[in-house]
C-alpha cells in the first residue's frame, strides 16, 4: 500500500481524496498557493506545503515545485484530482521518471487518450463507433474550411488536448468559422497551454452518456455503470445522474462492453471515464477517454457502493481489483448538482467574495462534497466550482425530491450561486420526465430570470427585512451598553468637553 | 414605525411595532402577527400564525441578502422621498452606460473602438475570469464614446471598460 | 397518502420525520413546548404550535392539547417518534378513536407487546423462544424473592410498560434485591407512570440483537434483516451496527422468521423490531417488540436502502408493501454512534447548557441525523440524545475508519458528550474484532478515563491557548477602537470629569 | 511574553513572541515556529513545520474548550503564584466536601441525615435529570455534616445538597 500521498489540487476535490487517505490511514500532504493559506484542504490533511503565488502556472501547475514538495514531504504517490495537471502527460512522465507512483493512468495511454485526434484514429481501427470528423487537428485557422464543408455543419470546435467545456465552440455557417477558432484556440491555449483543435459533426439533442471504468494493473478492466451529464450550460455539466434514464438493460451492457473495449485497446489502466454521445435514435458514439476521477463521480459510489478514490489508490498500489463485472450492482438512483461561483442570471458569469454565511445540506440520502465555509473567500484565480450537493433515494423520484429539499436548505449569501436555478430545474417538467438532452438548459431554462420574480416568500422576505433593520439598531444600541464595558465603566463619571 | 425596502427596484412599505412579545407589520395592506426568535448571528426563526418561517440573512455593502425556504432575495433599505428624487437627477445626467466587468479578471479582447457604432447585443469585451471566457454584450444600441482598458489589463469589478452613448435618445431634464 | 402529519416530538427524531414527510410533499407540523421554541424541529416544519410548558406531562405527554392541534392544524396523521408517547396504548387508541391515523400499529397490538409480560405469555403459547422469568408483574416488593430464587440469579428487573434501560436493575443477590425494586420501580413510574416491573433470568454477557420488521395492513410481513445494539452504558445503547458479527446467513434466516412469526401472532403493523438476547453458544431468546421507530433505524436504512419513516408513512396510509423477503438485501455495513449530552468520565451523568459551538461531521458514507445546532440551549428536561453519527463502508472495516474520521470532526464545545469516548470504542481492539457483548464497556472501557491523559495533541493546545490569548487581548483593543464607533466617533472631544 | 496554562491541574508554561508574521513559542524547552490563520471566530488553522493542525476553541466561565483532531482539552489561564498560595490557604480551611449536582435536577431521594457515617462511595443522594436517576456517592470516609435538600426538592447545578466532613484527617494549618 501506498505510504503518504500528496494531493496536486484544491478545493472540494482535495477534500474527498484527503477524506479517503484519512480512512485508509494513509498521511495526506496538500499543497497550496499563497491565496489557499485558509482554504479548506490545507485544514483537512495531514501536512501541508505553500508551493507558490495564486496564479496557476505558479502553484498548482508548477510541476518542478510538486515534485520537489513531493520528496521533501516523503511521499511516494501523487493524486492529480481533476483539472490542473490531472491529464497532463508531461507531469504523468516526469513522476514515473522521478520514481513516483502517479495516481492515475500510464503516461503512454493518457497521451494517446489526451490526444483526442490520435484516439480517434485508434477507435477507428478498433471499429468503436465515433463521430465524423477531423482525424488531426490544426493550430491555424487555415485549411478548417474546408475540413468543415465536408463534415458538414454544424460542426463544433473542440481543444485536442482537454475537455470540460474548455475551447469548445458550436459553428452553424461558414462565417461563424473563425471567429469560433480564434476564441477556441485563444481558450484552449489558456486553460491546457496548447491551442490545437479539430472539429467534430455536431449532432443535435443528444444525450451525454458516460461509463466510469476501472483497470487494474493486471489486465483486469469493469465498467461501473453510466452517468448521464446532458445538462449543461457552456459546455460544461451542471447536472448528473445515474441511472440514465435513456438506458434499458441491454443498451446498458452494450456500451459498458465498447467502453472496456475503448480501455483494453489504449492501454489505460486505473479510473477513467469513457464519454458517448447517445442520439436520438439510441445510437452512440464514442467521444473521449476521461483520463481522471471526474467529477460527478460520486453519484457511480452512491449507487454502486464503491468507492472510486480508493480504488484508484489500491490500484495504484499494485492491488488487483476485488470484485468481477457481475458482482457490480446499480441500486437505487443518484443526482448531482454542481455548486459553482457564477450568475445564472447574468449568463453563468463566475462571482467571487467572500461567502457571508454558509449552511451545509443535509439529510438522509444527502452527500455534500465541499471545499468552502463559512468566512471563506472565493479567488478569482481558481476554477468556480465550490462543492457538490448528491442526493441518493430508492426511486428518481426520491432522488429528485430530496435534492430539492437539500436545495432549498443549502444556504451561500454573499456570492452568487446557481442554487435556485438547479432547484427550478429539478422541479421542471421536462426533468421529471426525464427529457434531458445537452440542450436541456437552453429549451427549457432560457426565460427562467423572467419567471423567477413570481416568488412565494416576498412578503415573508420584507418582513425579516424589516425585523432585522430594528434588532440591528437595537444591538446597536445595546452594544454600546453592554459589550464594551471598558472605557465607560473603569473611566468613572465623564462629561462631554464641548456641551 | 415606517420602513421602506426594495426588491428588484420594486418598492414596498411596512409598517412594524413591537409589542406583547411580538412584531405586528402592516404590508400591502395585510396584518401580520410575528413571533420571532434568534437563532443565531445570521438566522432567525418566525410563526406566522403557526407557520414557520426560518430565515438566513447577511449584510454586505448596504444590502441584505435573505434566504427563505430555499428563495434568495437581495434587499435594500429604500431611501427617503427627497433622496431618491435627487438621485433620479444625477441619473439623468449620467445616462450612458458603462460596461463593466462583474468580477475581477483579464481583459482578453476588445472588439470595438472609440467611436464604433454597436447594436444592442452585440459583443464588445471579452474578459477572463476563473478560468472561462465570458462576452460582455452591449446593453443597449449606440455609440462607444470611450475604451478604458486594452487587451492584457486585470480590471476589477464594477470598473468601466467601456463608456457607450445610447444612439438616438436625447437626455431629456 | 396522508394529508397532513403532526409530529409528537422533538430533537433529533423530529427532524428525521420532518425530512421524509418533505420529500414526500406531506405538509409537516411541528409541537413545541416554550424551552423548545428555538428548537431545529420547530424551524424545519411546516407549521409549528406551542403546547405548553417544558416539563413533558404538561407538553410532549399532553395527550388532549396534542390531540386539539392536530385537529386544529387540519393533521389526518400523527407520527410519534420514539419516546413520549410512541408507546402509549391510550394515546394510541385515543386517536384511533378521534379518527386521526397513528403512524404505528395498531393500539391492540401496542397494548399486547407493550406489556412485557403479557406478550411473554403469547410467545411461549406460540413456541417463541423466551428467557426464563416471571409470568406476571407485580408493583410492590413483596413476592419477588421468591420468584428470584425460582428463576435463579442473577435476576434481571425490568418495566412492564417501556424499555430504554429505564427502570433496569441487575440483581446478583437475595439482598439487593429490595433496593433494587424500589429504585426499578421508582424508575419506570417516572418513566411510564406505571411502576410495575418484573423479574427474568440475567444472561451473562449476550449480544443484543434486533431484527426490523415491517408488516402493513393487508398482512404482509418482511424483515429487513438484523442491527447489533450489544454496546451499552446503563443499559441504554450507544453504539449498534449491521450486520452482526455473531450472524452468519443461515442464523440471521432462522431469526428473521421467529421475528416474522412473533410480529404475526402479536397482530402488529407498521414499523416494529423485535429485540432478541443471543448467548454465547448462540441461542436466542425474545426479549421484547419496541413498538416504534428506533433511535438506530438509520443503520438499516444505509444498508438495506430501504427508507423506514417512508416505509412507515405509505403502510399508514394503507398502501401494500412494494418489495418481498426476496427482494431485501444487505449492502456494507452501517455504524451509529449515539451522541448524548453525558459525560463519559462521570459515570455517564447527564450534561446541559449551551452549545457554544458545534461542527458537523461529513464525508462520504457518513450521515448525520441532529436535533441541535451552535447556540441551541440544551435543556435538563428532557432525554440527552443531542445527535446520531452513522457511517457507512464497503466493510466493518471501511464503516469503522470513516466513523472514526467522524468522529474526530465532529465539534461540540460548551456541554459534555461522548464523542472522545465513542472514538475510543472504535479503536478498541475487541470491538475491531467484533467481540461485541453487552458487558463490553465495563469490560473494556472502565479505565478508559485514567488511560484518556495521554493525549497526543497536549503540546499544541496549549500552543492554541497561548495564541487564542494573544489574539483575545489583541482583538479586545482594536473593538475598542473599531468595532464600537458610536459613542466615540459622535461624541467628539471629552474628557474625564474626574481627572 | 510568558504565559502560564492548567489542564487537569497540570501546570505548562509557554514563552511566545509574535515576530516576522509567525508565532514562536517555548514550551517544556522545545521550540516551534507556528504559522496561524484565522478561519473563524471558533477556529483556527495552524502549520507546525508543514504539520497541519486545525483548532476549534470557544470560551466559557473563564475556561477555554479546545477540540484538535478529535481530542477535547479544557484549559485554564493560571494564575500567579501568589495568587495560588493564597488560594491554597483558604481551600485548606474548607476541607469538607461539599456535594453537588453536576447539573439542574430533582433530588429523588437522600439515602443518609445529619451525623451519618459514610464510606468512600457510599450512595449519598439520588438526583433525576434528563429523564434518569443519577446516584451520586461520597468522595471520602466521613461524616454528614449538612442534608440542604429534601426528596422533592430542585437543584441547580454546583448546589450544595449535602456537606460531608472527612472522618479522621485533621486539618492543618
Amino acid at each position: 500500500m501506498l505510504k503518504k500521498i500528496l494531493i496536486a489540487n484544491r478545493g472540494e476535490i482535495a477534500v474527498r481524496i484527503i477524506n479517503a487517505c484519512k480512512e485508509m490511514s494513509i498521511p495526506s500532504v496538500a499543497v497550496f498557493s499563497t491565496v489557499d493559506r485558509p482554504a479548506l484542504h490545507v485544514q483537512m490533511a495531514d501536512e501541508a506545503y505553500c508551493i507558490g503565488n495564486p496564479p496557476p502556472l505558479e502553484s498548482y501547475l508548477n510541476i518542478d515545485r510538486i515534485i520537489q514538495v513531493t520528496k521533501e514531504s516523503g511521499s511516494d504517490a501523487i493524486h492529480p484530482g481533476y483539472g490542473f495537471l490531472a491529464e497532463n502527460p508531461v507531469f504523468c512522465a516526469r513522476c514515473e521518471k522521478e520514481g513516483i507512483v502517479f495516481i492515475g493512468p500510464n503516461s503512454k495511454a493518457m497521451k494517446l487518450v489526451g490526444d483526442k485526434v490520435a484516439s480517434r484514429q485508434t477507435m477507428t481501427q478498433a471499429k468503436i463507433p465515433i463521430i465524423p470528423g477531423m482525424m488531426s487537428s490544426g493550430k491555424e485557422v487555415k485549411g478548417f474550411k474546408e475540413a468543415a464543408e465536408k463534415i458538414g455543419y454544424p460542426v463544433m470546435i473542440k481543444a485536442s488536448a482537454g475537455g470540460g467545456g474548455k475551447g469548445m465552440r458550436i459553428i452553424h455557417s461558414p462565417d461563424e468559422l473563425d471567429k469560433g477558432l480564434e476564441a477556441g484556440m485563444r481558450e484552449a491555449k489558456s486553460a491546457f497551454g496548447d491551442e490545437s483543435v479539430y472539429l467534430e459533426r455536431y449532432i443535435e439533442n443528444p444525450r451525454h452518456v458516460e461509463f466510469q471504468v476501472l483497470a487494474d494493473n493486471c489486465g483486469n478492466v469493469v465498467h461501473l455503470c453510466e452517468r448521464e451529464c446532458s445538462i449543461q450550460r457552456r459546455h460544461q455539466k451542471i447536472v448528473e445522474e445515474t441511472p440514465s434514464c435513456a438506458l434499458d438493460e441491454k443498451l446498458r451492457e452494450k456500451m459498458g462492453e465498447v467502453a472496456k473495449q475503448v480501455i483494453k485497446v489504449s492501454g489505460y489502466n486505473n479510473a477513467g471515464t469513457v464519454e458517448f454521445l447517445l442520439d436520438q435514435n439510441m445510437n452512440f458514439y464514442f467521444l473521449e477517454v476521461n483520463a481522471r476521477l471526474q467529477v460527478e463521480h460520486p453519484i457511480t459510489e452512491l449507487v454502486t457502493g464503491i468507492d472510486l478514490v480508493k480504488q484508484q489508490i489500491r490500484i495504484a498500489s499494485g492491488e488487483k481489483l476485488s470484485f468481477t463485472q457481475e458482482q457490480i450492482k446499480q441500486r437505487g438512483h443518484a443526482i448531482e448538482c454542481r455548486i459553482y461561483a457564477e450568475d445564472p442570471e447574468n449568463n453563468f458569469f463566475p462571482s467571487s467574495g467572500k461567502i457571508l454565511f454558509m449552511k451545509e445540506p443535509q439529510g438522509p440520502g444527502i452527500r455534500h462534497d465541499c471545499g468552502i465555509y463559512s468566512g471563506f473567500d472565493v479567488s478569482v484565480y481558481y476554477d468556480p466550482i465550490l462543492s457538490k450537493v448528491v442526493a441518493w433515494g430508492e426511486t428518481r423520484e426520491d432522488a429528485r425530491k430530496r435534492m430539492i429539499q437539500a436545495l432549498s436548505n443549502y444556504i451561500i449569501l454573499g456570492i452568487k450561486t446557481p442554487i435556485e436555478f438547479l432547484g427550478s430545474i429539478m422541479n421542471h417538467p421536462e426533468f421529471i420526465a426525464g427529457n434531458t438532452q445537452t440542450n436541456f438548459i437552453d429549451m427549457n431554462m432560457s426565460d427562467w430570470k423572467e419567471n423567477k420574480g413570481e416568488k412565494r416568500y416576498i412578503h415573508e422576505a420584507i418582513m425579516a427585512a424589516g425585523i432585522s433593520s430594528q434588532n440591528k439598531s437595537k444591538s446597536r444600541r445595546t452594544t454600546a451598553k453592554e459589550d464594551m464595558p471598558n472605557p465607560w465603566l473603569t473611566v468613572g463619571k465623564w462629561s462631554l468637553s464641548g456641551s | 414605525m415606517e420602513q421602506e425596502f426594495t426588491i428588484d427596484d420594486k418598492v414596498y412599505k411596512l409598517g412594524i411595532e413591537h409589542k406583547d412579545g411580538r412584531y405586528h407589520i402592516n404590508i400591502d395592506s395585510r396584518n401580520y402577527i410575528i413571533d420571532y426568535t434568534s437563532i443565531s448571528d445570521n438566522c432567525f426563526s418566525l410563526l406566522i400564525d403557526n407557520k414557520a418561517i426560518t430565515v438566513y440573512h447577511s449584510e454586505a455593502n448596504g444590502k441584505k441578502y435573505l434566504s427563505i425556504e430555499g428563495e434568495q432575495f437581495c434587499i435594500q433599505e429604500a431611501k427617503t422621498e427627497s433622496i431618491r428624487a435627487g438621485e433620479a437627477d444625477s441619473a439623468a445626467l449620467h445616462e450612458a452606460p458603462t460596461i463593466c466587468s462583474p468580477m475581477p479578471g483579464k481583459v482578453v479582447k476588445i472588439s470595438v473602438k472609440e467611436g464604433d457604432e454597436v447594436e444592442k447585443g452585440q459583443g464588445l469585451v471579452i474578459v477572463e475570469a476563473m478560468k472561462m471566457e465570458n462576452e460582455i454584450k452591449s446593453p443597449i444600441k449606440g455609440r462607444v464614446e470611450k475604451v478604458n482598458f486594452k487587451a492584457g489589463d486585470l480590471v476589477d469589478a464594477r470598473q468601466a471598460i467601456i463608456e457607450i452613448k445610447p444612439e438616438t435618445k436625447t437626455v431629456a431634464k
